[in-house]
């Protein structure tokens, strides 16, 4: 009695055409060229010698050895960057969303690290951890924290701190912007209700704010984790993996082996890890937070 | 206090903890604005500080905070555009150091680049605006066979790290014979901004009620129209975020745009940035310059639209 | 318009919940139709289903003998209530109201003098220029209903409209609608679970639990000739006592009750349909309100017992009542005076007995 | 190929070539659902025809675009110029080939000639002789360097070596009155200098992961009398005296037993170091010999004036050697297959690698104008060319410097790959992670490696 296309999935198909037109015409087939890449043994400096080798490329990734070491550093980078992120993303929504005199310009100073393409921001941060002539030994000095300049991004156990500092300030606008559209849905009655059931400003916090910007936080994690998992500005104009491999990150390894080896197929192999990687968190985040995207 | 009735005690201490409450949290609120402030705001008050000074002043030790010596020297040369179509030997930049050469030869490109990148971030606003609009609504209020599965298709085509995609995207682009051309942008971009654009509008039209939308209907909307009568008019706040989102991340993007772009005719600014730095000739207080004036276009942008975030005009009637 | 029939329709949602099942209903035309239940019964997913909003998944659903099962709901011509109100929030009261008529492409001066002849009747006219924020609860479900009235529809639908409101605007919203459905000669469907609602307002009541219709009648079937014991406990308040037992036929033709010392002796019709059910394990319904202490009809007739609690509600008094270790509820007059732990005797209206299978829960004698 | 295919492996022809053809995109994309694909005909630049595509790394750009212009003026053929930033040059170009994006005349960085020729986007331009007569007029070095497997490549761009800079006043502060001749003395002037506190890091080593890495290693070996790699191709790097140890246990001595480097340097890029040098933290460097000019210029340099060069201090068992490098303007392959289009591409390599007009016009303009190495001999006659350099260098020093700029051994088809672990390894020495023997122990192994999969 069922019909397949009734009035509701005509309106769905009508309305999801152009996101499925743009994504099939422009993604899809990228998206399949390089996992079928991830296949073959593609050297580009050997044109001729490109044989099929099946899981082998996913297979070797187990005993290289830099693969995993590569591993360990976006772990660290993307734990680090997204927990800053949503920390301090979710104190300064919670602080816009009051009402108080100068707001709006708060408000807007908060959107210029977003404002400043990624490369600029790099080279900005470049200029300013610079162990030489850079700012921050500059400030750190005049204000007599330290006697003599520190070397930043060359110490290997700084290095991936201050390039998730990096990110973090950058990050953060985005990431308020979203918390914030989710805290404006909120009900103002909701508050006064549990107010008058007698919850203090942390309870009201916890019971009223935080579930209603559940929809909201989860945007967020996901976005993030995805954008520090996958970084590959930062790390390429700050350090290119460097010093050692200190900031060697899955994304750069994907790109050295990629581009700096002309080895095609084992780069696709090793991008089709980390996306699997990446939905599976999304996934589970999606599910864990209890809700459908 | 002693001869004070406990009772009226006990009313003081409400007032005076209620008052004090009150001054904690305007505390809370300036020292957290100050912190932020100050977070936010240094990194860029240095960049503009720097690109007012002279090449040789930008590598102080300590650095110079306000500059000794302030020029617009870099800012010049970016204004100074030739209109000329042609470069010559006479006209070229020959860099003499004496005539500040040290600015890049790629100066008066900066501004083209800038409009370039003007431009397809505007296309991709729109674009994106048209295509994800439609497919949240219909994601978060049709309920329908297949729209859990769109849903993870979405997803899935932003996972895949762009490197991996650089190489087929350029073929694409290449059979669409769009290769240095703007177009070749709008549309890459609007791929890999669109599935975040429909999440956002997708978790706010999910938290508008049902009922809205089922009112709506028997008031005598079609689907589509009660997408654009109904869920339009109370989306302003996830519409302005999908704007900044989708015109920032066009305005930021670097990697598609190195690729796809090789002449003066499509390339963006940020390709124009990484290329001062590679010069023969290169000028940190130049690229500081560069850095400051692509912070102007999007920061305007914000500045026009955030206010229908931070103040949420009609959000907070949805639910009341 | 508008008589509705659903034919064996069924509402199966994708994750598999049954919603609705087998249902077949008539709907006359400008009847006053509630749907009554507790929620998850399937009672708005029917309302729904009339409204277009949800597809129906099997049978067929006709208005006026075409069949409307695929027909979107801005083709049909019902106007809705909901209990959120579900107000533009971005529109004025005005335009609330006036914006079905616009869809609907109605002239403009048309459109305004209908849009003030319901703000009049519902006495929001000066509220016009507000919007939905701005307005109190009771307001807000004015509008709803004036964004209603004005479309003239052919099924007005509610669904649980009063529900948000405070108690007393609840009573008095109860006689307007009533009004409404008087002055406006059209077939309402009502949905709700508060059975005062659905005794007051309805012309016929429809039971529902878990998706199956329980029993179809109008308000005096439904109270007095339950069909079944969710039924029956459904309405009523304090709701229905139960006492299991069995059923005695002495001398052939004298019919009882039976429950230890307990012996109600059934009266007329019910005596003859149990006439013939000697030993058959049954439960007693006996209505709170069923009891009386003045009158003395005999032994036959009295239930006793040990006063639990008493609850005054005003006109009356609700007694809690111990019996054999079972807690019944009853309503008396509110001047008896009983003292806690008093042992009681109350005389049973023996006309008034409600029997039912103690497996099936099915009625008797229904 | 027949080869692979009796082995039973699946061949994925041409999959990775430019010749991608629209056959294979369209029944690709069309099982994707692909729709767009009615998108308006090419807006971008023309394919084939009478036009060339020339694509270099956003270096010198107007100096180019006039250069580019005349050609057209004087030929008829037009160009279309494009440019990459250097940093992501390669990175592009490797997209542009595997994409197939139309491509005649680029420049090629002597890094990259065999790697480029082995995947086959460039192609030889010996067959054309009025290109190879200018070899007369042309450094050894560079035709060298422009050479692979015997065949030709093209024509300089520029070309420059490694030089060892200082500050003369505070060679002069620290009580010296010449530059350090070997790296022991780099060591005690540098030590002086800490003590006297004229500079906490007095030699500036530009050692962070950048495409300049090879070049500050390669020079640090040969001052040191070493190699990385013989002249089969072996790894030498690992032998001692003769390879790339005592250069690295200089460096790691340098940063962490006499603390004259800083230990930043490995973060320290290319221009990072020279800007520290300019803002005079330090009193010598090592970097490209074209930054003099930048040095003494005072718009740029706090220490303008008083930067010169030396010979590169050479180690015990070196002798002055340093790393010279150049790039190229080579031929795409798709444009070697067209004929005319050849001999457009051709004729535009000539132009810029060798004369225009009759004179060696763009190299002049180069030097004049950025200061940029040409590897044409006649131009140092020039009496213009002379006049430059004299104002901010030592022309006989450059001279005698550049007849002992070698090659960098390690250019290979493999060196990417190499240079990426190297790299690493020499970091991990420096920051202690490793000692100097076994980093370069590593770094050979894998070279072997990499060498015998080849």
């Amino acid at each position: 009695m069922r019909r397949l296309f009734g009035y509701e999935e005509r309106s769905a198909a009508i309305f999801l055409a152009p996101v499925l037109a743009v994504l099939m015409g422009v993604a899809v087939f990228p998206i399949l060229y390089s996992f079928y890449l991830s296949f073959f043994r593609i050297k580009l400096t050997r044109p001729n010698r490109t044989p099929f080798v099946g899981l082998d490329n996913y297979l070797d990734l187990f005993t290289n050895d830099l693969f995993w070491v590569s591993v360990a550093r976006t772990v660290t980078f993307s734990v680090v960057s997204v927990a800053a992120i949503l920390a301090i993303s979710l104190l300064v929504s919670l602080l816009l969303n009051q009402n108080f005199r100068g707001r709006r310009v708060l408000s807007t100073i908060l959107l210029v690290p977003w404002a400043i393409p990624y490369v600029a921001n790099a080279l900005m941060w470049k200029w300013i951890y610079d162990s030489g002539y850079g700012a921050l030994n500059g400030i750190l000095y005049q204000l007599d924290f330290i006697d003599k300049y520190m070397v930043w991004l060359g110490d290997q156990d700084k290095t991936i701190f201050l390039i998730a500092n990096a990110f973090v300030w950058k990050e953060v606008p985005l990431a308020t912007i979203l918390l914030l559209v989710s805290l404006k849905a909120i009900p103002s009655d909701l508050y006064q209700a549990a107010r008058v059931d007698g919850a203090g400003v942390w309870q009201r916090f916890i019971h009223v704010t935080l579930p209603a910007m559940k929809p909201g936080f989860m945007l967020v994690l996901i976005y993030e984790t995805m954008m520090a998992i996958r970084h590959f500005d930062l790390f390429f104009i700050l350090t290119e993996g460097g010093p050692g491999n200190a900031s060697h990150v899955l994304s750069w390894h994907i790109y050295v082996e990629t581009f700096r080896n002309l080895s095609f197929g084992s780069g696709a192999a090793m991008s089709y890890v980390l996306a699997l990687v990446t939905f599976a968190l999304s996934y589970t985040f999606i599910r864990s937070l209890g809700r459908k995207v | 206090m002693s001869d004070v009735p406990s009772s009226s005690t006990q009313v003081v201490d409400y007032r005076r903890r209620q008052r004090l409450a009150r001054i904690a949290q305007r505390l809370i609120i300036f020292g957290g604005s100050i912190l932020l402030a100050v977070y936010v705001i240094a990194p860029v008050t240095w960049l503009v500080s720097s690109s007012v000074q002279t090449e040789a002043e930008i590598v102080s030790v300590p650095p110079h905070w306000i500059p000794e010596e302030p020029t617009l020297r870099n800012f010049k040369a970016i204004f100074s555009a030739t209109e000329e179509e042609t470069v010559t030997y006479e006209t070229r930049s020959g860099q003499d150091p004496a005539a500040g050469g040290f600015i890049p030869s790629t100066a008066s490109s900066l501004l083209p680049a800038m409009a370039n990148s003007l431009t397809v971030a505007t296309l991709v606003v729109i674009l994106n605006l048209l295509v994800a609009v439609p497919a949240a609504y219909s994601l978060a209020k049709i309920r329908t066979w297949g729209r859990n599965a769109t849903v993870y298709f979405i997803l899935i085509t932003r996972v895949i790290p762009d490197i991996a995609l650089v190489v087929p995207f350029f073929l694409v682009i290449r059979k669409l014979g769009m290769l240095d051309t703007i177009g070749s942008l709008v549309l890459t971009y609007l791929a890999v901004t669109v599935p975040f654009s429909v999440f956002i509008l997708l978790q706010y039209f999910e938290g508008l009620p049902d009922e809205l939308d089922k009112a709506a209907r028997v008031d005598g909307c079609s689907r589509f129209q009660a997408l654009i009568r109904v869920f339009l008019p109370l989306s302003l706040p996830s519409l302005v975020a999908v704007v900044l989102f989708t015109f920032l991340t066009s305005w930021n993007e670097f990697l598609l745009a190195l690729m796809f772009t090789q002449t003066e005719a499509s390339q963006t600014l940020p390709i124009l940035l990484a290329a001062f730095t590679s010069d023969f000739t290169i000028s940190f207080s130049f690229i500081n310059a560069a850095g400051v004036l692509a912070i102007i276009p999007p920061v305007i942008v914000a500045i026009i639209f955030e206010r229908y975030i931070v103040s949420g005009l009609t959000a907070g009637a949805v639910k009341g | 318009m508008a008589g509705i029939r659903f034919e064996s329709v069924g509402k199966k949602y994708s994750n598999g919940f049954h919603a609705v099942k087998d249902l077949n209903l008539d709907i006359r035309d400008k009847e006053f139709l509630v749907l009554l239940g507790p929620s998850g019964c399937g009672k708005s997913t029917t309302l729904n289903m009339i409204a277009g909003l949800e597809e129906v998944s099997d049978g067929r659903l006709l208005f006026d003998d075409q069949m409307v099962n695929y027909m979107p709901p801005h083709r049909r011509d019902v106007a809705m209530v909901f209990q959120s109100y579900a107000l533009y929030p971005h529109k004025t009261v005005f335009d609330n109201i006036a914006f079905g008529l616009q869809m609907r492409k109605v002239p403009r001066e048309e459109t305004a003098r209908r849009v003030q002849d319901a703000a009049d009747k519902l006495e929001i006219s000066h509220l016009l220029d507000r919007r939905p924020s701005q307005l109190s609860g009771g307001q807000r479900q004015r509008v709803a209903l004036g964004r209603a009235m004005v479309r003239n529809p052919a099924v007005f639908l509610m669904d649980e409209p009063l529900s948000n409101l405070d108690a007393a605007l609840r009573i008095s919203m109860r006689a307007e609608i009533k009004d409404l459905h008087h002055a406006m000669q059209t077939t309402f469907v009502y949905v709700t679970h508060d059975q005062a609602e659905a005794l007051t307002l309805a012309d016929r009541i429809v039971v529902m639990k878990d998706g199956v219709v329980q029993q179809i009648g109008t308000p005096d079937d439904i109270y007095e000739r339950p069909q079944n014991t969710f039924v029956a406990s459904f309405l009523g308040n304090p709701p229905i006592n139960y006492i299991d037992g069995a059923v005695e036929v002495s001398d052939g033709e004298t019919v009882s009750f039976v429950r230890g010392d307990l012996k109600l002796k059934f009266a007329g019709e019910t005596a003859r349909k149990l006439a013939s059910s000697n030993g058959r394990e049954i439960r007693l319904g006996i209505r709170a309100e069923d009891v009386d202490e003045t009158r003395s009809s005999g032994e036959d007739s009295l239930i006793r017992g040990k006063v639990n609690s008493v609850l005054p509600v005003g006109s009356d008094q609700f007694l809690g009542f111990d019996f054999c270790g079972e807690e019944l509820f009853f309503r008396v007059g509110k001047d008896l005076d009983h003292a806690l732990g008093e042992n009681v005797a109350l005389s049973v209206d023996l006309s008034r007995l409600h029997v039912f299978d103690k497996a099936s829960g099915a009625s008797l004698i229904w | 190929m027949a080869a692979d295919k009796d082995n039973g492996d699946q061949e994925m022809s041409g999959l990775l070539k430019s010749n991608f053809g629209r056959r294979d995109f369209l029944r690709t994309s069309a099982a994707a659902g692909a729709v767009a694909l009615a998108a308006p005909a090419r807006i971008g630049f023309a394919q084939g025809g009478p036009t060339i595509n020339m694509q270099t790394w956003s270096a010198a750009v107007d100096t180019v675009q006039s250069h580019v212009n005349a050609f057209t003026e004087a030929t008829g053929i037009p160009v279309n110029y494009g440019n990459a930033p250097w940093a992501q040059y390669r990175e592009s170009m490797v997209t542009k080939f595997v994409g197939g994006a139309p491509l005649d005349m680029m420049w090629v960085s002597d890094a990259w000639l065999p790697e480029w020729a082995e995947a086959g986007w460039i192609s030889p331009v010996d067959e054309f002789d009025f290109l190879m007569a200018y070899n007369a007029e042309a450094e050894d070095f560079c035709t060298n360097s422009m050479t692979y497997n015997g065949r030709q490549y093209g024509l300089t761009y520029y070309t420059d070596f490694m030089a060892f800079l200082y500050d003369e006043s505070k060679i002069k502060e620290a009580g010296f009155d010449a530059p350090p001749a070997t790296w022991e003395e780099v060591v005690e002037q540098s030590l002086v200098m800490k003590e006297k506190g004229i500079s906490d890091y007095p030699m500036m080593l530009a050692m962070a992961q950048e495409s300049w890495l090879i070049e500050f290693m390669s020079a640090l070996v040969f001052s040191h009398g070493g190699r990385f790699v013989d002249d089969d191709g072996m790894a030498v790097m690992q032998e001692k005296d003769k390879g790339a140890v005592e250069a690295l246990q200089w460096v790691v001595d340098a940063v962490n037993t006499h603390g004259i480097v800083s230990p930043a340097c490995v973060e320290t890029g290319e221009l990072s170091g020279l800007k520290a040098f300019a803002s005079g933290n330090h009193a010598f460097a090592m970097v490209a010999k074209y930054r003099l000019r930048m040095l003494n210029d005072p718009e740029q340099s706090q220490i303008a004036g008083n930067v010169k060069q030396a010979m590169m201090p050479k180690g015990p068992n070196g002798d002055h050697n340093t790393v010279g490098w150049m790039r190229f303007h080579g031929m795409a392959s798709q444009a070697a297959q067209d004929k005319a289009r050849a001999e457009s591409t051709a004729k535009l390599i000539e132009w810029f690698g060798g004369k225009a007009n009759g004179a060696y016009t763009f190299q002049k303009f180069l030097f004049l104008d950025i200061g940029a190495g040409f590897g044409v001999k006649p131009l140092f006659d020039d009496p213009e060319i002379r006049a430059a350099y004299d104002a901010y260098g030592n022309v006989d020093m450059i001279q005698a410097q550049q007849a002992l700029a070698m090659k960098k051994d390690v250019v290979t088809p493999w060196f990417g790959e190499w240079n990426e672990t190297n790299g690493s390894a020499w970091q991990s020495a420096i920051l202690g992670n490793t000692d100097a023997a076994t980093a370069v122990m590593k770094s050979a192994e894998f070279w072997d490696e990499l060498k015998q999969d080849y």
